[in-house]
């Protein structure tokens, strides 16, 4: 029971993780049809400025701020840094290729991700890097058997937060509505007076945010990042995206944390070594009964 | 038309990629061309750097006393292999197919080593490992593979004999990484372990391997407190050790927590951060710091010098001794033939005055005679002897 | 494949007894019986019956959303029905894959066009003969005299049926950069190059101007006489209908409501009320 | 496009006498002798194959694979174990392979293949990463984990005959290539390419005009598969090792580049891909760190700039008599 609750605890946490990288994912897919492969590397990207965020304010953070206080502050930072770099990703490499089609989109993508994932590995060397002990908290409590960090619940509550916001303003404002639409069909929600440009700079600067946002979470949570991990994190959350069904917010959330309860329970009780396989088996069980995700309805071809 | 102009592009390139590639020059007094192989990118760049920096200090050394056969300089060619087997492989051919390269240092890895050790054999060049302390690499016959650094079994023997003893072990838990150094010495540690294990005085609880490369072991850690072992051995690299340990704190397993001698690093306790990493245990060759050779304080002095401090790797070390006892064959010999060094460095060197003590090679290339003893990380981050 | 009785309570069909003997002798090529489909709770096709006499031109009219266009999907395959049963020279059809029922001998075209827009005219009207073709991967890597002599013939073939669309100036233009006109033609030429017996037509003639409405007509017309061929299409330009249909079947919201020689259909007070009252709004 | 198609005279000739040319460089090449630069082109060799049977995929039938580094490892391993084993010659092993890395694409595609776009996708990424993990996992012992298989031999008949040196492999490699070639511009030409671009164009379009689309989506897969298997076997008896981390995600990326960034469908297109993914880090290897930022920031550049890739497939006229004229001419 006790392995099991703490199994039970790490996938929520993990797939937390997953979940607001798939975010980015779906609302960029859901609009632009794009497989965003950079967005993975702008996770990395975010961990990094944390980190780096984090080792210039150590001084500032422990005489002022205290460990909580320096977490959320280099979050709202490396979000807001990730929001601009985002949104320029947009501009530069996206903007101009919409007319083309989709695929010399994606390999856009690619480069713009292998551009980032290089230029991390440039600005910060090529070896793992270390958060530093001191500027992460490190209590916890003892619930039972079930010891759980602090640092946890501070996620867990943290991406919930950042969802349901998310969630409530796609679901129930006006602008959300406009988000929906023109992932329902772009053109008419232009004819409709719906300005896609705000909205395509909203989710290029929103998505890559909560990756920021998770990469300075993941940082925190593991100590060590290397600039390599935006592409394992990415293709996780992607299939995340996929497992929830694309283009589908709450989908995304929900598969995100499904797919790490999955890998953790997966791996708990039946192989460590194949957890990912198992991932992945169970992703395209789900495709072949569900081509459309969990929660992605089915619409008929109209002919 | 554009595409004519492409097509043209492209031939033009690969006509200039032949014409380049004319170009070979060829000085009068040629130096004698070592090759060094290792980790130069990568997760493991750390160590190949030091590596790097150490096999030029030792060329350093012996260039300014004026080099060998009579005033020819050593000059170190690199090739990276970014601790990636097939990258290894490629750094091998790249080695190889340079005619000048002589002999060749390999790398850090057991897993490197292994393929390229192979690839060395075929085209018959000799090669001296200074990382790679997989026991099995010397029993396989090769005929041109040598090595400065130790083999696992003397470790694994070490660790059943006498750590276990210190901390008075019953229950002993195993965790390697699936790479053939990890997987090596867990292995030789559980050999050596059997006669305990058939006495009844200890018995294995847990033995297992995880991923390397991946942020997140708490299921398999979880698996091992439930067996709660009195002492936790891992045999892989720092990268995972360093997460290990703060995971396994975390989940609250408290006993000592043992690496073997690939996860002894810097980088270790950067990644466990200090709190968790002091007080873990090492199964380690000695350190520079610990060696009392006259060697080893001319070059640690050499190296500082450049580097500002000594290293802090052992294989490092390892390496220049490599460089030093190719030289001093080349020297003796006369001759550059690998077969012949080989022979020489086989059956007739004795007692070469290295930085990590005296060198000799038995028959099969394994060095005769090297020490482990147990490290542990200080409050101050610093790795000393533990005497209990 | 069930049929339910309830879904044919009121209706009223009003079948003109005149026909049947104008073309008892004819024989009939396609058959459907109460055929029926659903889209979750929407009934778009609702115990539908039709039989398609050779050598004729019949035509299924209605007011938008009547099902008709669900009707050719269901003949065609792409759609699989609810109930109901779709007789083909004697076969059913039930379970087939479209690119089987081409093979049959039923060739259709799109209400709005499906062309494959980044290949020539040539190639467009030559992939209708894929399914009269045979070559396999050997024989087409190491081009066989087979193989050879099957594309000539692909190849002589296609062209044929340009000429005879009239598009034969276009036949190296890709299909997305001719007129809209043509490439209406072209899809039609696609469809003959199967060597179909039952040509199903979706709309033919929307989107085209009376000009070339009218030069349609007169293809089509002169088609039957040349080639033993049937054509059943679905069209809302009442004048085309009147122009060339021997036969007419009026759908509305999925059933069959009248069905006749056209002149009749024009003067039915049901169909005028059910279709042509509808026509006249959408024309304001 | 919006040209008139038909090629004018002297414009064939200039195409012919341009792949004389490129031919003759390629024969001349490897005199220069330098082992290094003839590796690097041999490695040209291997994208190029690997383009040329991911194009059949996604450039013919426009079909997302993201896996196609998997069906590679498939051939590659077949030829590792069986000759490392087996001690099976490395020659024979390679239709082996191929059948290997085909038969495997039937299996694993043929309940997948009627997923959509982006679905199918990501389902072949799933696949990829399934093998490259599972050889990882060391299944029963033989695919020797993160260290691979090693030790394979070079490909040889009896001992007169071994292939045991840069050149040779370089001449092995694009021999095969050229055979490729041939096959593929004889199959665009045919009803099964056609066949495979009405597919790509419109789905419902194709099925309706009589083409069993999903037959035509599994030949695909099994042709590119099959290939990639032969790649994979040439790969392994290099390099004389196999090990998962050369079958990577990023590896089917730059695959999934070359194809798009020559031009979809178009075989001048691959080759030109491919020459731009192998050789482009090597020609920049003085940028050491800076190169991979570099290549990231051009593929951008080049989808701004020729978004339908550097040599689109131009459908020129199909003509019937003179079948030996229209193989070299249209795509060559």
């Amino acid at each position: 029971m006790r392995v099991f609750l703490e199994q039970l605890l790490n996938g929520l946490t993990i797939g937390s993780f997953y979940a607001l990288i798939a975010l980015g994912y779906s609302m960029v897919f859901g609009v632009m049809k794009l497989i965003n492969f950079a967005h993975g590397d702008l996770f990395a990207l975010g961990s990094y400025l944390g980190f780096t965020i984090l080792v210039l304010g150590t001084a500032y953070i422990t005489s002022y701020l205290g460990l909580w206080g320096g977490m959320i502050a280099a979050i709202i930072i490396a979000a807001i840094c990730l929001a601009v770099v985002g949104t320029l990703v947009e501009r530069i490499a996206y903007r101009k290729i919409y007319p083309a089609g989709r695929l010399p989109l994606v390999v856009s993508a690619l480069g713009v991700s292998i551009f980032l994932q290089n230029s991390i590995m440039v600005v910060w060397g090529p070896r793992p890097q270390a958060y530093t002990a001191n500027v992460v908290p490190s209590a916890y409590l003892q619930i039972g058997e079930v010891r759980i960090t602090l640092l946890q619940i501070i996620i867990l509550v943290l991406s919930f937060l950042l969802m349901s916001i998310l969630y409530y303003i796609i679901q129930k404002t006006t602008f959300g509505a406009a988000i929906r639409a023109s992932a329902l069909d772009r053109d008419t929600a232009a004819l409709m007076g719906i300005n896609i440009n705000t909205i395509i700079f909203f989710i290029f600067a929103l998505g890559p945010a909560l990756g920021g946002t998770a990469g300075v979470m993941v940082g925190m949570y593991y100590r060590k990042i290397s600039f390599i991990m935006g592409w394992n994190y990415g293709l996780k959350a992607f299939t995340a995206t996929i497992l929830g069904g694309i283009g589908n917010i709450p989908g995304a959330m929900i598969g995100g944390l499904l797919l790490g309860v999955l890998e953790m329970l997966g791996s708990g009780y039946i192989s460590t070594a194949y957890k990912d396989v198992f991932v992945f088996i169970v992703l395209i069980l789900v495709l072949i009964f569900r081509p459309r995700g969990l929660l992605g309805e089915k619409v008929a071809e109209k002919v | 038309m554009k595409r004519i102009k492409f097509l043209l592009v492209i031939s033009v390139l690969v006509l200039a990629l032949g014409v380049a590639s004319l170009g070979v020059t060829a000085a009068d007094k040629p130096p004698i061309v070592i090759g060094l192989q290792g980790p130069i990118t990568g997760p493991y760049a750390v160590e190949g750097e030091m590596a790097k920096q150490c096999v030029e200090t030792a060329a350093r050394i012996i260039n300014e006393k004026g080099g060998i056969l009579g005033g020819r300089m050593i000059e170190i060619r690199i090739a990276d292999d970014a601790c990636q087997p097939k990258a290894g492989a490629l750094a091998a051919i790249k080695l190889i197919s340079q005619k000048d390269v002589v002999a060749s240092i390999q790398t850090y890895g057991s897993s490197v080593t292994q393929p390229a050790s192979i690839l060395y054999e075929k085209f018959k060049k000799l090669n001296i490992a200074y990382g790679a302390t997989r026991t099995d690499l010397t029993e396989k016959g090769l005929e041109y593979f040598l090595r400065t650094c130790g083999r696992t079994d003397t470790q694994g023997n070490f660790f059943a004999e006498y750590v276990v003893n210190v901390f008075g072990a019953k229950r002993i838990a195993i965790m390697h990484d699936n790479q053939t150094f990890s997987v090596g010495l867990a292995e030789d540690t559980k050999k050596g372990l059997q006669p305990k294990i058939d006495a009844g005085e200890v018995e294995i609880v847990y033995y297992d391997g995880i991923t390397p490369g991946e942020s997140d072991y708490t299921v398999p850690l979880t698996k091992l407190r439930e067996t709660n072992p009195d002492i936790f051995y891992f045999t892989g690299y720092f990268p995972e050790a360093g997460l290990i340990i703060r995971q396994a704190r975390n989940i609250g397993i408290t006993c000592p927590f043992v690496g073997g001698d690939a996860a002894l690093n810097d980088e270790f306790i950067k990644i466990a951060g200090l709190e968790m990493a002091k007080g873990c245990f090492m199964t380690q060759e000695a350190l520079l710091k610990d060696l009392l050779y006259p060697e080893a304080e001319e070059f640690g002095e050499a190296y500082k010098a450049k580097y500002g401090e000594i290293p802090s790797s052992p294989w490092a070390v390892y390496a220049a001794d490599a460089l030093n006892v190719i030289a001093y064959a080349i020297d003796q010999t006369g001759s550059t033939d690998s077969d012949v060094l080989v022979d020489y460095l086989k059956n007739k060197l004795e007692n070469f005055p290295g930085i990590t003590g005296p060198i000799a090679f038995n028959e099969i290339g394994d060095r005769v005679g090297t020490g482990i003893s147990l490290y542990v990380v200080t409050d101050e981050g610093g790795f000393e002897i533990y005497n209990p | 494949m069930f049929k339910d009785n309830n879904l044919n309570t009121g209706i009223s069909v009003e079948t003109d007894k005149v026909d049947e003997n104008i073309n008892g002798d004819k024989k009939v090529v396609l058959e459907i019986q109460e055929l029926t489909k659903r889209f979750g709770g929407l009934i778009a096709v609702n115990s539908f019956d039709l039989r398609v006499n050779q050598g004729r031109i019949s035509s299924i009219i209605g007011p938008n959303g009547a099902g008709k266009t669900t009707v050719f999907n269901v003949v065609t395959g792409i759609y699989q029905p609810d109930g109901g049963k779709v007789i083909f020279k004697g076969g059913d059809l039930a379970e087939n894959k479209p690119h089987q029922i081409v093979a049959k001998g039923i060739a259709r075209t799109f209400q709005n066009i499906r062309l494959f827009s980044n290949m020539t005219c040539l190639e467009n009207v030559m992939s209708g003969q894929h399914c009269r073709g045979s070559a396999g991967v050997w024989s087409s890597v190491f081009r066989s005299s087979h193989q050879i002599k099957e594309e000539n013939r692909i190849g002589e073939l296609a062209e044929g049926r340009l000429h005879q669309v009239g598009l034969w100036k276009f036949k190296d233009e890709l299909a997305k950069n001719i007129a809209y006109g043509s490439q209406r033609m072209l899809e039609i030429a696609r469809a003959l190059a199967t060597n179909p017996d039952l040509l199903v037509l979706d709309e033919p003639s929307s989107g085209l101007s009376d000009r070339e409405s009218e030069d349609l007509m007169k293809f089509l017309k002169d088609l039957l006489k040349e080639e033993d061929l049937t054509i059943l299409l679905i069209e809302h330009d009442m004048n085309v209908v009147m122009g060339i249909s021997d036969w007419v079947t009026v759908m509305d919201e999925g059933r069959k409501i009248a069905e006749g020689l056209p002149e009749n259909i024009y003067h039915n007070p049901l169909v005028i009320e059910a279709y042509l009252g509808k026509e006249e709004e959408e024309e304001l | 496009m919006k040209e008139n198609n038909k090629l004018k005279p002297e414009n064939i000739f200039i195409k012919n006498w341009l792949v004389i040319i490129l031919i003759t460089a390629l024969l001349l090449f490897p005199l220069s002798g330098n082992n290094y630069f003839i590796d690097v082109a041999f490695f040209f060799g291997i994208y190029a194959l690997l383009g040329l049977s991911l194009n059949i995929i996604l450039g013919e039938v426009g079909l997302f694979n993201l896996g196609h580094m998997g069906f590679m490892a498939i051939g590659a391993y077949t030829t590792a174990i069986l000759n490392t084993h087996f001690g099976i010659p490395i020659i024979f092993l390679m239709p082996v392979s191929a059948l290997a890395a085909a038969g495997f694409a039937y299996l694993v595609c043929s309940p997948i293949i009627h997923l959509r776009g982006d679905y199918l996708c990501i389902v072949t990424i799933g696949m990829g990463e399934i093998i490259r993990l599972t050889l990882n996992n060391n299944p029963f012992g033989i695919t020797g984990g993160p260290n691979g298989v090693f030790g394979i031999d070079f490909p040889s008949l009896g001992s007169f005959f071994i292939i045991d040196n840069s050149t040779k492999f370089y001449f092995l490699i694009w021999i095969i290539v050229g055979l490729t070639i041939f096959a593929l511009i004889n199959l665009q030409r045919s009803r099964i390419g056609r066949a495979w671009n009405c597919i790509r164009e419109d789905e419902i379009a194709a099925e309706a005009t009589g083409i069993d689309v999903r037959y035509y989506k599994l030949l695909a897969f099994i042709l590119g598969a099959g290939l990639a298997g032969v790649a994979g076997n040439i790969y392994a008896s290099k390099l004389m090792i196999v090990s998962p981390e050369s079958f990577d995600f990023m590896e089917s990326c730059m695959l999934f580049c070359i194809v798009l960034i020559g031009g979809m469908g178009s075989i001048p297109g691959v080759l030109i891909g491919a020459a731009a993914i192998s050789l482009f880090p090597e020609v920049f290897r003085t940028f050491a760190q800076y190169r991979m930022l570099i290549f990231g920031s051009v593929m951008v550049m080049m989808m701004i700039f020729r978004p339908g890739g550097i040599w689109p497939r131009k459908r020129g006229a199909v003509e019937f008599k003179s079948l030996l004229l229209k193989t070299g001419r249209d795509n060559v």
